[in-house]
């Protein structure tokens, strides 16, 4: 797998995989910065988009509440995701399997999850709002992890979690301290993919929102908002968005040097 | 608790709401709806809770009346309908304004670049059943209703029609309409006429004016074969826990001056007699639609809800959209 | 010193219709170092498992201290395992790997990292104590999870093949250290090992496994000596059989010639047996032996210390192992072909049923 | 004891579900057996006719051509995304993290705008076709937008990075030695890969075709967008129903419908991909 | 059939700071079975992880067939590897897993059959054709790693520990099968194993490596009775050292005795020396005896066909081992703490520059 000829081989790979993820986003980037705003010509370069983005309390509002919405339900999943998994595994493996509930979240349509969410928080009289989202998206959220989680967990090698026990670890001590590190690619994988998730979702945040604007998510103005097609200031935002994760990363790369995730 | 009111995107005064708060000491909150379906399944899941005011098109309104949801209204406390049109207070869906107050209206027909299109249009044969030129070139409205308006009319049928045969017609005909068909778009179909994707559309006569705005050779037509009237409509909800707020707001609204002033932003017509001859008339000499006069358009039939031949309908889309 | 620790009451466990443990009872001793052997696929590692408490036994009981254990889970046993497979936990170094149960036990940090270091070097790996396992060679790995078993003193140790990647030297210096730390500690083990010389070397007592049943436990000069049947005979060290017959109150090989023996009662005139003598209790030349034989050298090994010789008899089909000391083979100057007379004495001959 | 412990790691999240998922769904989809209002809204008459309607051929049909379009998406995303895991795999371990967050960071602009960048792409006065000119070509480029290939490549791209993910997952840390095993038998590298490589990772492979199939075939924005609304995904058909024509309980039928037959698949899957991946039933237990 | 088939020459593999494997130089000749001895982490598994081509040497060459095959890959040497971990294919059943070898040379499918059949019945595992790897016991996993690499009968097999995880009967028949493979087929081993024993009795030559360097090469008898170093001698077997002093041509002894033994020339008066005798080598009495010693008996341990006697002696300070036989040891009813006498003769002493 390391000779030098594959290795050229893997990166061709990437890069021609980097390049279909990107080409789009390139054109949203030069988007954000065109005078006039239009696709159809480069009038100049400009960052009066960015400007107007900042100015819009609107969007602002609603992409911070749809980090906060993504954030902690990327949390919730991944934990209550994992562990069941986890614990999927465990059971299967000893003969018995209870499948159907943990996949329905991710087939059930979403306009049914949506209305049917809307119909029991009303029904039960809940307040409505950014919670209720946050409830919402972790339910399909917790099954997309899970499901990445198991995948990983097929080829895990039970033994250590035997070894772990036998030193005297309760099972709550071996999660912690055997499973979940050995997991760690794969749970970063899960939440990533929650968190990716969640960024986008319109139908099941719209119908969960709360009815002021309080919660509001950035999908949901997006897509009021189509009628006028993308504006400019909504590639800005994207690049923004983009941007802000990279020097996240970078920061949080610098703060733990040579400690990353999956390591 | 603050007002909300749920509207689409950019379909009134950017600065209404304040205006508002400034004019009756109300607090407001705009949300934002990208369709009539949206609000629409939310306020139904909801039982109507959780909005004071919402704006949908007239078969929808109709919708919250026949469940139920839609506050039965005291004109006493809308004093501003006094403004309406005659004919606005009088339309079919709701002879009356029992439970909605119109808000803007017109017409459906065909947006085209005349710069690119030979001749002007003038028939829904023209959409339906496109020039070589303009193979490729057509968009037609997505939501089930105006698609099969689109139908209907050719045929020369009620554009609520139910007789099974004839939506057999309409199918068939729409379906043969879909090979020549660039995209069905009810959202951006203007932009699409900017950039010279599609050359003829079919639009609603307001959006149709965004493009105007942009390109001046864009045009604006209703076929000969006629069209609907369209009705968008202000409804209180039941549920309100703000009623007098509400109340002033569509009587705000309704107010000459407001409702002119939403006229002149969004490009549409209002129902409103005294807002409408106030229009600055450098407007409707850009954008002649918005001269259109009641008359003329109660020449049109309006769309109203099809009770169980929706079933029928929905189906009819399906097959349309599943053809190849 | 010899009440009992842990007792095996008829335990079974079946993987579907296979029974890789059958009816085994056992009791082990208090600081008994306790080997068990068989061939592989005999259920060793099974019946460890169950020890250790990961598998249930599918009947039958196991007493600790005279309590049933079969409900108590693995991590509150006093019992450690040692895995054949190592399950060296791959995100952690040596040193972790090898802390990792003190912590559990919520020991001090200063203690931990005394008995930590004491441990590694035990394991002669304080050099690669920040290595993770998958840097290590096999045989350092296996120290590893021997150390990461061993750091934990518990009261019951059991290991499975701990010292079976280790060469020789290492292996014996290994072999005394678990000695030195079973007496120092006061630790039962229960070993499992295909190494014989080891089991015999070490251990106070030997179980032999057959298929899942228990065919033979007793001290390391029982089994050696007096194994219970053929196959305990001839797993244990080399057995060399002689086909006979019982005739009449003696014993006689298929040529016909007597062989001197201790007879086993159940043993009639007519019965089928066979009489079995180990390599190194034959003597070149028949000079006051009980028995003797001739048999032409069919093959020489040289093994070190010793030299085997293979001889083709009358009395077996088989060749005949014959073990000479370097010192007693250097007198003569052995050659394939060569006709050669053993002997050796009745006591040392066995003779089973057949 | 080892009984009771995948129970209690199972229990938060399956209390989650069972509050926010299976009680409220099932209220809602319970609704297929009753019948729609005249105006909308339920008349709650017990009826098996939405059940039956399912069954036209019309819906048969939708359902087949989604499905198709979503089988396509499913499997170039998974071919794409596979090579891209394994390449991401195959790389230093430290830097592996770094390039599974590049592969994402693109999906966390926002759905539309991306779709849109693809409509720049692609229309006609779009950028693809004005690249072409500018290079010379002026033969007639075929309609890219709002085409069955549009509303693929869209999808395709916008669930790529989840393949990736679920891909990466179980191959973050095969055993090399195993590979090394099958190289040193006489199998070239892609033997390997077909023969060894891939089967240990067919659950990887199936969460990522599953993880598309079932995101394509509910998506509608993407066929309405790239597709110029000309495909119809069964997930679209739904929503209509649920939304445009008010009628819940067919909604709720044909919803039942396609989660009754996605469960099929999937339990299928989960079947295959045990046997594939030599996962199996440790012991026979006794109980 | 002494043409050499592969050559090493100053082969190297550093990872990181740490040579592994450190300037080895080494001829094998065809059909050769040749053992590779040495301590844990010696390098020995790395060595071999060269010759099947999955690590390149950080310099120096490997010639097969005077070929230079450093950049050939694996799945193009005519070489096979078993793997010390197994490395078996999870997803594979046993009969699967052997298989794979045979169908990657696309075989026909009846040809491919009957070998695997052939070889589950020599690996004796037919009975679990059908089963995955996770089922089996560690024995059974070994022997479908080593009937995966044997059936593709290729120039040269590597086997890292092939029988480590065997009972010694198995080993014994496996050890039969290897010899029996290598005759029919022509194949030459490279066995890196930690039994000496099965090192002795089975190679040709013997390679010993420590940390990383070749210490000595030869046949198994030179190996054992000539090692070159002090390593070398206490790798192989067991052996005594006592610690002497060169003093005009003759040997002293730490208590002035006088040690007979052939000194080796490069050894000059002053120097310190170590004289080495194997425990085998020392008989009980004293007649006819070069060197003698008196001691006093330390530790007794029997192991089956001999006992060995661990005595406390003026002259090491270390005990001296001795090995009698059980024959022997049966005249005399030993008992710890009992005086006795041992000799032994010259030409049975080493002697070491310590
Ligand atoms: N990937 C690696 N990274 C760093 N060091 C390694 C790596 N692999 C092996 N080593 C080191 O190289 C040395 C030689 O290892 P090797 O596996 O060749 O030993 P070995 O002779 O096979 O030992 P054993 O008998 O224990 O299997 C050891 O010290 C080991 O720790
Ligand atoms: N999970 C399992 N499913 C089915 N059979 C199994 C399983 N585990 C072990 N076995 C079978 O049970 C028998 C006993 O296995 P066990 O591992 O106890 O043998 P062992 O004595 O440890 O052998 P070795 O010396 O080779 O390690 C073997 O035949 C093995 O194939
Ligand atoms: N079936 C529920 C799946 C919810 C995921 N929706 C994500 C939409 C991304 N555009
Ligand atoms: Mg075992
Ligand atoms: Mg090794």
């Amino acid at each position: 797998m390391t000779n030098r000829s594959s290795l050229r081989f893997m990166l061709l790979i990437l890069s021609a995989t980097f390049a279909f993820l990107y080409i789009p986003i390139s054109v949203l980037f030069a988007l954000s910065f065109n005078a006039s705003g239009l696709p159809t010509a480069w009038t100049g370069f400009s960052t009066h988009w960015y400007g107007e983005l900042i100015a819009n309390s609107d969007i602002i509002g609603a992409a911070l509440n749809t980090l906060i919405v993504a954030i902690v339900s990327t949390l919730a999943a991944t934990l209550l995701g994992t562990l069941l998994a986890i614990g999927v595994e465990i059971r299967r493996r000893k003969g018995r399997v209870l499948e159907t509930v943990i996949f329905a979240p991710m087939i059930i349509p979403d306009i049914v999850l949506a209305i049917a969410l809307l119909s029991f928080f009303s029904m039960l009289d809940f307040r409505m709002g950014l919670h209720t989202i946050i409830i919402s998206h972790t339910v399909f959220n917790l099954a997309f992890v899970c499901a990445v989680v198991r995948a990983r967990l097929k080829s895990f090698d039970w033994s250590i979690v035997e070894a772990s026990t036998d030193l005297g670890a309760t099972p709550p001590i071996t999660l912690r301290r055997v499973i979940l590190p050995v997991l760690t690619p794969a749970v970063v994988a899960g939440a990533l993919l929650a968190f990716t998730l969640s960024i986008d979702e319109f139908i099941i945040a719209y119908f969960t929102a709360g009815s002021g604007r309080d919660s509001i998510t950035l999908p949901m103005q997006i897509f009021s908002m189509i009628r006028f097609g993308v504006t400019p200031e909504i590639n800005a935002l994207a690049v923004l968005v983009m941007t802000l994760s990279v020097v996240a990363l970078a920061i949080s790369q610098r703060l733990n040097r040579g400690r990353l995730p999956g390591q | 608790d603050d007002l909300v009111i749920s509207n689409w995107d950019g379909y009134m005064a950017p600065e209404a709401l304040d205006s508002f708060t400034e004019a009756t000491g109300n607090d407001a909150e705009l949300v934002l709806h990208g369709t009539n379906e949206e609000i629409m399944g939310k306020l139904i899941a909801s039982n109507g809770r959780g909005y004071d005011v919402v704006f949908v098109s007239s078969p929808f309104a109709e919708v919250l009346q026949n469940m139920g949801l839609a506050e039965q209204l005291d004109h006493e406390r809308l004093p501003n309908l006094a403004n309406l049109y005659p004919e606005a207070t009088e339309l079919a869906h709701d002879p009356g304004n029992q439970y909605s107050v119109p808000y803007t209206w017109g017409t459906t027909g065909l947006c085209y670049r005349s710069d690119l299109v030979d001749g002007q249009p003038d028939s829904w044969q023209d959409l339906l059943n496109p020039s070589d030129e303009l193979q490729g070139k057509t968009t037609m409205l997505a939501t089930d209703r105006w698609l099969l308006g689109a139908g209907f009319l050719a045929k020369g049928y009620s554009v609520n029609e139910t007789d099974p045969d004839k939506l057999a017609d309409v199918r068939n005909l729409l379906i043969e309409a879909k090979e020549s068909l660039l995209a069905y778009d009810d959202t951006t179909f203007y932009a699409k006429l900017v950039s010279g994707e599609a050359e003829l559309v079919h639009a609603w006569d307001g959006w149709c004016n965004y493009g105007i705005a942009e390109n001046a050779d864009i045009e604006y037509v209703i076929p000969r074969e006629g069209s609907d009237l369209w009705v968008d409509t202000m409804v209180i909800l039941k549920g309100s826990e703000n009623k007098e707020a509400a109340y002033e707001f569509v009587n705000y609204v309704l107010d000459a001056d407001n409702h002119r002033w939403a006229s002149e932003n969004i490009l549409y017509k209002v129902p409103n007699q005294a807002a409408m001859e106030a229009l600055d008339p450098a407007l409707i000499e850009q954008f002649p639609n918005l001269g259109m006069t009641p008359d003329e358009m109660m020449a049109f039939e309006q769309l109203r809800n099809v009770g169980d031949a929706q079933r029928a309908y929905s189906r009819v889309v399906s097959e349309i959209k599943a053809a190849n | 010193m010899t009440s009992t620790l842990l007792s095996l009451a008829n335990i079974e466990k079946r993987f579907g219709e296979l029974r890789a443990v059958n009816g085994v009872s056992l009791d082990i001793r208090e600081n008994e170092f306790f080997a068990l052997l068989g061939a592989s696929g005999s259920g060793k590692t099974t019946l460890l498992r169950m020890l250790a408490g990961f598998d249930m036994p599918s009947s039958g009981h196991i007493l600790l201290d005279g309590h049933d254990i079969s409900q108590v889970p693995p991590n509150h046993r006093p019992v450690n395992l040692m895995f054949q497979s190592y399950a060296l936990f791959p995100h952690m170094t040596v040193a972790q790997n090898i802390a990792y149960g003190l912590e559990m036990e919520k020991l001090p940090r200063t203690e931990i990292n005394e008995r930590v270091d004491e441990m590694l070097s035990t394991i002669q790996l304080t050099h690669l104590a920040e290595r993770k396992p998958e840097q290590l060679s096999g045989g350092q790995r296996q120290r590893v999870a021997l150390g990461r078993a061993l750091v934990k003193r518990p009261r019951l140790l059991l290991l499975d093949e701990p010292l079976g990647a280790l060469d020789k030297k290492l292996r014996g210096e290994m072999q005394l250290e678990l000695k030195h730390i079973q007496n120092t500690f006061g630790i039962t083990f229960i070993v499992v090992t295909h190494d014989q010389e080891e089991a015999l070397v070490m251990a106070d007592r030997i179980a032999i496994l057959k298929d899942g049943e228990l065919l033979q436990c007793g001290s390391p000069h029982e089994i050696y000596e007096y194994p219970v049947n053929r196959f305990a005979a001839d797993f244990i060290g080399v057995m060399n059989f002689l086909p006979a017959r019982v005739d009449s109150g003696a014993l006689r090989a298929v040529n016909g010639s007597r062989i001197a023996a201790p007879l086993p009662a159940d043993l009639k005139p007519g019965d089928n047996a066979l009489a079995a003598v180990r390599p190194e209790r034959l003597r070149l030349g028949v000079a006051d032996a009980d028995n003797c034989l001739n048999g032409r050298i069919s093959a020489m090994a040289y093994h070190g210390l010793d030299l085997h010789l293979h001889l083709e008899t009358p009395v077996s089909p088989h060749p005949v192992m014959v073990r000479l000391t370097a010192d007693a083979a250097e007198g003569h100057p052995f050659s394939v072909g060569e006709e050669v007379s053993v002997g050796w004495s009745a006591r040392d001959t066995r003779v089973f049923t057949a | 004891m080892t009984d009771r412990k995948p129970v209690y790691l199972m229990t938060p999240a399956l209390a989650w579900l069972t509050a926010f998922m299976v009680v409220p769904c099932l209220l809602i989809l319970a609704l297929a057996f009753f019948r729609r209002g005249i105006y909308g809204g339920i008349v709650y008459e017990f009826t098996l006719s939405n059940i039956a309607l399912v069954f036209d051929p019309l819906y048969a049909r939708i359902f087949l051509k989604s499905a198709g379009i979503a089988g396509l998406a499913a499997t170039i995303a998974v071919v794409i995304g596979y090579a891209a895991a394994y390449a991401i795999a195959s790389m230093p371990r430290k830097r592996q993290p770094i390039l599974l967050f590049f592969a994402v960071l693109p999906f966390w602009s926002n759905y539309l705008v991306r779709t849109y960048a693809w409509i720049v792409l692609l229309n006609r006065e779009g950028l693809i076709v004005s690249l072409a000119r500018a290079v010379g070509f002026d033969g007639d480029l075929p309609q890219m937008l709002y085409t069955e290939t549009a509303v693929v490549i869209g999808l395709v791209y916008n669930y790529l990075p989840f393949v990736i993910l679920a891909c990466y997952a179980p191959l973050s840390r095969l055993n090399p030695e195993i590979h090394e095993a099958s190289r040193d038998l006489g199998a070239s590298e892609w033997t390997t890969f077909r023969r060894v490589t891939l089967p240990m990772t067919v659950p990887g492979i199936a969460t990522g075709f599953v993880f598309v199939f079932v995101l394509s075939i509910g998506n509608f924005v993407t066929p309405a967008l790239l597709g110029g609304g000309q495909f119809q995904m069964i997930g679209n058909l739904i929503y209509d129903q649920f939304l445009t024509a008010n009628d819940w309980p067919f909604g709720a039928a044909l919803s039942m419908f396609l989660i009754a037959i996605m469960m099929g698949l999937l339990t299928l899957q989960t079947f295959a991909s045990e046997k594939a991946s030599g996962q199996q039933r440790a012991e026979v237990s006794d109980d």
